[in-house]
């Protein structure tokens, strides 16, 4: 347990290594200090997570040192290990190295930014530490420190390739759009912290069961803007416009962000704070519905990306949606569990993606890929298994979790089956997505040359990340379990109707997906060309118009204000301002001369008038 | 007025100015033939060849003494006047805090709870006689010999302010009998060695030794700030120089070195009382002793450096290792409580 | 040799209030910005003395804590202070306090 | 012993006055530094060496070593003695004393109040430092600040504009 510490430094000590070097270093030295950090951290990682086991799972702290001392206000920096953070800590620090390790590969000749090695690997690691703090930190405090760090780092790194300015606009975009939501976390913060007395996340949770009775206003309140935090991180609608354009960073980024790191941090702080959830039922319906809608919309759109980034990254916001919903129907181990899954097939999906782009000089259009699935095997392979298991087929790592939320969600007193329909509908196109996406990629003819030039730093992570996300599911969480209310088990068994439609859906949705997309049939031609499917598809394609939403109704009005305001009313106010000041001045400047000794005179003369008076007051 | 508690403190002010400017006289003797001995030449070894050549050094004052004692005509006379008296009165005044032997042997003018300090506010207002001499002398080479003094001095002020602090730190005073006593069991050369080297470096340049002495570089300046100084004047200049080096080489060897103290094993050995005073006098003597060789050899061993140079290597180098050596100490008193 | 001495609080604040007001005849009086300088230290360190006395009164180190801030801040207005002097010397060629009057309308 | 506080005090007062009204920017920093140096004595009478040695090394020792730097790099001799002298008629003595004086004596009305000692004790560098350490922490950062804002400020006044530089090249 002494250990605990070193999970975070590691990555601490690469990244300053690596930034104050300032990229001075051989590469390779760059490659083993950025992806030997993360290793290091992940074997300490194994090791406490041993340990952990062996003492009966007991939370367990570690005080670091004191933040300040104000008042009563003494923020520590805490750690705090539990099966939660634990297996947190096991996915960020595990998949994180896989994903560093591909990596070294992927930007090793990197052509954008040849420069750019030592820099990309400091902000990775930095990346993976403030990942770390937040889920290891035993303050809200500390956990908020790491959920700006990984803000910070999620913006240089989207726009890593800083020349293109839309690259630029991009991390922009995210840095602006999850700062809403970090406002809602920091006002949810403040909030509990008046109203508890303290940001230690244990002893608020133990304070907010005493103070608050069950339906909690206080409680609704606070979860909400919980709900807000977690809404910017984890992108769910309505913030969720900046995760497809978070695209615009280098692959290896993309992998980090949707599966180890920043989108899994809103799922991890609902079920950190599960007391005031389970406190507030109001504010974990909304929660529900937070991640069905983000769910249903997201796999909508994913289903007519070109862009085969684009596409995992609105699966993401599904899958994210999933373990939200999760959340929000009280299958808290289960969602968690989804998160640990999906950080496996996602990380697979992103890198094997990125070994195709690679292999196809960074073209990203599905549209001009096919018939790679002989060229490119591993790529192909690990594509085929983490697409298998994002659909969630049958005895797949993706199968278990996602069937026991939605087990879960039916069980669901308030809405059970609407939550439970919609997540089926959701798994539907997701397998259709996918079926999709695979016979684009790799099917039909070729239409770009493909070299492939992965050696085993990249095939070594797909080959592991296809294991993890094969067999993933049989880990179990009972750790978990021990932390957060049981809700996974639910009252179907595995094959009642429910579940056995809920098995189905996925082949469902793989059979037509290969039916429509399989090869080019009259009918589905026809009807995907009608006006209203084109309709249709644009308006997904647009991610439901939230991008064109946001302009109309908060950039748009804003300039219109901005513009309005330009020559109006409220300058004479400034004006009138102006024109006293210039008045007054000009009876000023008569004494304000700019002779220091004149000051120094009425200075003095002032300080005699003042002790004259004091003296007369006093002596009077 | 009632009598000081302490009137044997009063009677050592005496013999200790005298021993320390004859010490100095010895040196002017002792510097020369040691140069000469490691330049592989003779030295002063003429008059009186049986005590080898120190004769020279009696001539030399002599011939000071007897110089015309000339006051530039164009210089602030006032000024030309009091700058040898400033250098060579607040050297002479950082001896009143040197304790030459143990606390009970009474050997010390004051022990005071600022004793470093006082070593340290001697060495700035010995600043002044340089500046000044340099002022007064108005003449173009003195000016810039002065400035460069002033520049140097007060730079190498602060970090050897800033290399005793962690000595302070460790004995929790800043009286030098403190600071001796507490490196009973072990010297500080150990745990301070990097505030030694700061330390040793910043005496050389406030006492403007060679190879620090770019304040009265022949090549550049000719003599620098005591270029229109003669006589006996000129002699007190010189005497300051050689007392600087005295008190530098005492003040490593009592932060540094143990003071009077033997190496711990045989310390031990030694029995309280007069032997004790006796011994730890010879030991201290024998310590600054070695301390000004060195001091020579460096003069013998090592080129000038330029003026650049030596500022760029305190400000970019010294001060920030010296604020680290606090720091450090800090860290590790914190530490081990 | 630790000794200190029992004097008339009041003497020692009537030294500082007198050259307190020396000081500011000096700032009044001069016109050579270096003497104005010189003049604020005094005034300055008048402060010092009466903080310090003030300290001894009670035996407490919050005087001699106040005396180092002054002089903390006498060491960067000096700084700041004399480079405004070199500055105004190479752009006036006078060390007159009033040279640099150029602000009037 | 107390004779030795009045001497000093008059050491003080005598050099302070000759500094206001000395014609030679030199002089008058001697000047100053004898009054600093009288002034550390009483520091130091009054028991507080700490502050007496910090008056030497930091006052005497540093800034008054920067006034006579820039004394000595303007150059400021026998030349400026005679402007020192057409700037400084004794007319002009004349209303500062009016409004000093009163000042003075209002202060010193003041302060006979009723008689008190000082305590007599000495107050160490130690006591300084845990003071300076603890409650007075935050001050300490402050001055801090204000050293470095100093020091940029400094820096960014001491440097030669790069226009200027043109000209002089």
């Amino acid at each position: 347990m002494d250990a605990l510490w070193l999970i975070p430094t590691f990555p601490l000590l690469g990244f300053l290594v690596l930034f104050l070097s300032q990229g001075q270093l051989p590469k390779i030295v760059v490659a083993i200090v950025g992806a030997g950090s993360i290793g290091l951290a992940a074997i300490v990682a194994l090791v406490v997570g041993n340990a952990f086991m062996d003492a009966g799972a007991e939370p367990q702290t570690q005080l670091l040192w004191t933040w300040m001392r104000v008042g009563g206000f003494v923020p520590e920096i805490r750690l705090y290990l539990d099966g939660l953070s634990l297996v947190m800590t096991g996915v960020i620090t595990g998949v994180g190295f896989l994903i560093h390790v591909y990596a070294t590969g992927y930007m090793w000749d990197d052509h954008e930014e040849p420069e750019g090695f030592g820099r990309f690997f400091a902000y990775m690691n930095l990346f993976v530490f403030a990942m770390l703090m937040l889920v290891l930190g035993d303050n809200l405090l500390v956990l908020f420190l790491g959920w700006e760090g990984v803000g910070l780092c999620s913006y240089l790194l989207i726009g890593f390739y800083h020349r293109d300015p839309n690259n630029g606009y991009a991390a922009r975009k995210a840095f602006v759009v999850t700062r809403v939501g970090d406002t809602f976390m920091a006002l949810g913060l403040f909030l509990l912290f008046r109203e508890l007395g303290t940001t230690e996340i244990q002893a608020s949770l133990v304070a907010a069961n005493i103070a608050w009775p069950e339906g909690s206003t206080m409680a609704t309140v606070i979860g909400l803007l919980f709900l807000g935090g977690a809404m910017g991180k984890s992108a769910q609608v309505p913030l969720q416009t900046w995760l497809p354009d978070a695209m615009a960073g280098p692959t290896p980024v993309s992998a980090l962000i949707h599966a180890a790191t920043m989108v899994t941090a809103g799922v991890y702080l609902i079920a950190r704070m599960h007391d005031i959830y389970i406190i507030s039922p109001e504010a974990q319906f909304w929660v529900a519905v937070t991640g069905l809608v983000t769910l249903l919309i997201s796999s909508c759109t994913a289903l007519v990306q070109t862009d085969i980034k684009r596409v995992l990254a609105f699966s993401t916001m599904s899958q994210i949606g999933y373990m939200i919903m999760a959340l929000g129907v009280g299958a808290w181990s289960a969602a968690i569990f989804h998160l640990m899954t999906h950080a496996f097939f996602k990380a697979l999906l992103f890198l094997a993606s990125g070994s195709v782009i690679l292999a196809l000089h960074h073209e990203q259009d599905m549209f001009k890929m096919g018939g790679l699935w002989r060229k490119l095997p591993i790529p192909f392979m690990s594509m085929l298994v983490g697409s298998v298991a994002l659909a969630a087929l049958p005895l797949t790592s993706g199968f278990f979790s996602k069937d026991a939320i939605m087990l879960t969600a039916a069980d669901n007193p308030a809405a059970g089956m609407v939550f439970w329909g919609g997540a089926a509908v959701a798994a539907f196109m997701t397998a259709l997505y996918t079926t999709r996406m695979i016979l684009l990629t790799f099917f039909g003819e070729a239409k770009t040359a493909a070299h492939d030039s992965s050696g085993w730093n990249m095939n070594g992570p797909l080959v592991v990340l296809c294991g993890l996300a094969l067999g993933g599911g049989w880990f179990g969480l009972g750790i978990v379990s021990g932390v957060l209310p049981d809700g996974g088990m639910t009252t179907h068994d595995h094959f009642s109707q429910i579940a056995l439609v809920t098995m189905a859906m996925p082949l469902v949705g793989i059979l037509t997906g290969w039916f429509v997309f399989g090869s080019s049939r009259g009918d589905v031609t026809q009807l995907l060309g009608t006006v209203f499917s084109e309709n249709v598809r644009r308006f997904w394609y647009s991610g439901w118009g939230f991008d064109w939403l946001y302009d109309r109704a908060v950039v748009a009005p804003f300039v219109a204000l901005a513009r309005m305001n330009k020559n109006d009313f409220v300058d004479l106010v400034f004006k009138l301002a102006a024109s006293t000041t210039r008045g007054v001045h000009h009876v000023l400047a008569v004494i304000q001369n700019g002779r220091l000794r004149w000051y120094a005179w009425n200075m003095a003369l002032g300080l005699v008038v003042v002790f004259v008076v004091v003296m007369w007051e006093v002596m009077g | 007025m009632e009598l000081p508690p302490n009137i044997w403190s009063y009677v050592l002010i005496l013999p200790i100015a005298v021993g320390t400017l004859v010490m100095a006289l010895i040196l002017v003797w002792w510097e020369r033939r040691l140069l000469g001995w490691w330049q592989d030449r003779k030295g002063p070894n003429r008059v009186w060849r049986w005590a080898g050549g120190f004769g020279q050094a009696i001539a030399d004052a002599v011939k000071l003494l007897a110089k015309d004692d000339w006051v530039p005509p164009f210089g602030d006379r006032l000024f030309f006047v009091l700058a040898p008296a400033i250098v060579a009165g607040s050297m002479l005044m950082a001896y009143v805090v040197v304790p030459w032997a143990p606390r009970d042997s009474g050997l010390i003018i004051t022990d005071s709870n600022i004793a470093v300090l006082w070593f340290l506010a001697m060495s700035s207002l010995a600043v002044y006689g340089v500046l000044l001499a340099g002022f007064a002398s108005n003449n173009k080479y003195a000016l810039l010999g002065g400035l460069r003094a002033a520049a140097q001095m007060v730079t190498y002020e602060v970090f050897m302010a800033l290399s005793l602090m962690g000595v302070v730190v460790l004995a929790g005073s800043f009286s030098l009998l403190d600071i001796v006593e507490d490196q009973a069991t072990l010297w500080n050369i150990g745990p301070q060695f990097v505030g030694f080297v700061i330390f040793l470096l910043a005496g050389l340049a406030e006492t403007h030794r060679l190879p620090f002495d770019l304040p009265e570089a022949e090549h550049e300046l000719t003599g620098g700030f005591h270029t229109e100084y003669s006589g006996m004047k000129f002699g007190l200049i010189m005497a300051a120089e050689y007392l600087g080096l005295i008190i530098t080489s005492a003040m490593i060897v009592l932060l540094f070195f143990g003071g009077w103290l033997l190496p711990p094993a045989l310390q031990a050995l030694v029995p309280a009382g007069l032997t004790s005073t006796v011994v730890g006098l010879g030991v201290f003597a024998a310590k600054i002793v070695v301390f000004i060789n060195f001091f020579i050899l460096l003069r013998a061993a090592i080129p000038r450096p330029r003026y650049d140079q030596l500022m760029s290597l305190g400000w970019k180098i010294l001060l920030p290792l010296s604020l680290v050596n606090v720091l450090g100490t800090g860290a590790w008193m914190l530490w081990t409580g | 040799m630790n000794f200190a001495l029992s004097i008339p609080l009041e003497h020692v604040f009537v030294l500082a209030a007198a050259l307190f007001c020396i000081g500011l005849t000096g700032v009044l009086v001069r016109r050579n910005v270096m003497f104005v300088l010189m003049s604020l230290e005094v005034m300055m360190n008048a402060c010092g003395l009466a903080f310090v006395a003030a300290g001894a009164r009670w035996a407490q180190a919050d005087g001699q804590i106040m005396f180092m801030f002054i002089l903390a801040l006498a060491a960067a207005e000096v700084a700041v202070a004399l480079g405004i002097v070199l500055q105004l010397s190479r752009r006036f060629d006078s060390l007159d306090v009033d040279a640099a009057n150029e602000m009037h309308s | 012993m107390e004779s030795l506080f009045y001497i000093a005090a008059v050491t003080a007062l005598a050099s302070t006055v000759s500094v206001v009204t000395a014609k030679n920017a030199s002089h008058a920093l001697i000047y100053l530094i004898v009054s600093l140096l009288s002034v550390a004595v009483i520091f130091f009478l009054l028991g507080a060496p700490f502050a007496a040695a910090l008056e030497v090394v930091v006052y005497a020792g540093a800034i008054v070593v920067l006034f006579l730097f820039v004394v000595m790099m303007l150059n400021l001799g026998k030349g400026s003695v005679a402007r020192e002298s057409a700037w400084l008629r004794p007319n002009m003595w004349i209303l500062p004393c009016l409004l000093t004086v009163p000042l003075f004596l209002g202060l010193v009305y003041v302060l006979s109040g009723q008689p008190v000692q000082t305590a007599a004790a000495m107050v160490g560098p130690k006591a300084v430092g845990t003071q300076l350490f603890g409650p007075y922490l935050l001050a300490v950062e402050l001055a801090g600040i204000l050293l470095l804002a100093a020091l940029v400020g400094a820096y960014h006044l001491g440097r030669r504009y790069l226009s200027e530089r043109r000209e002089e090249v």
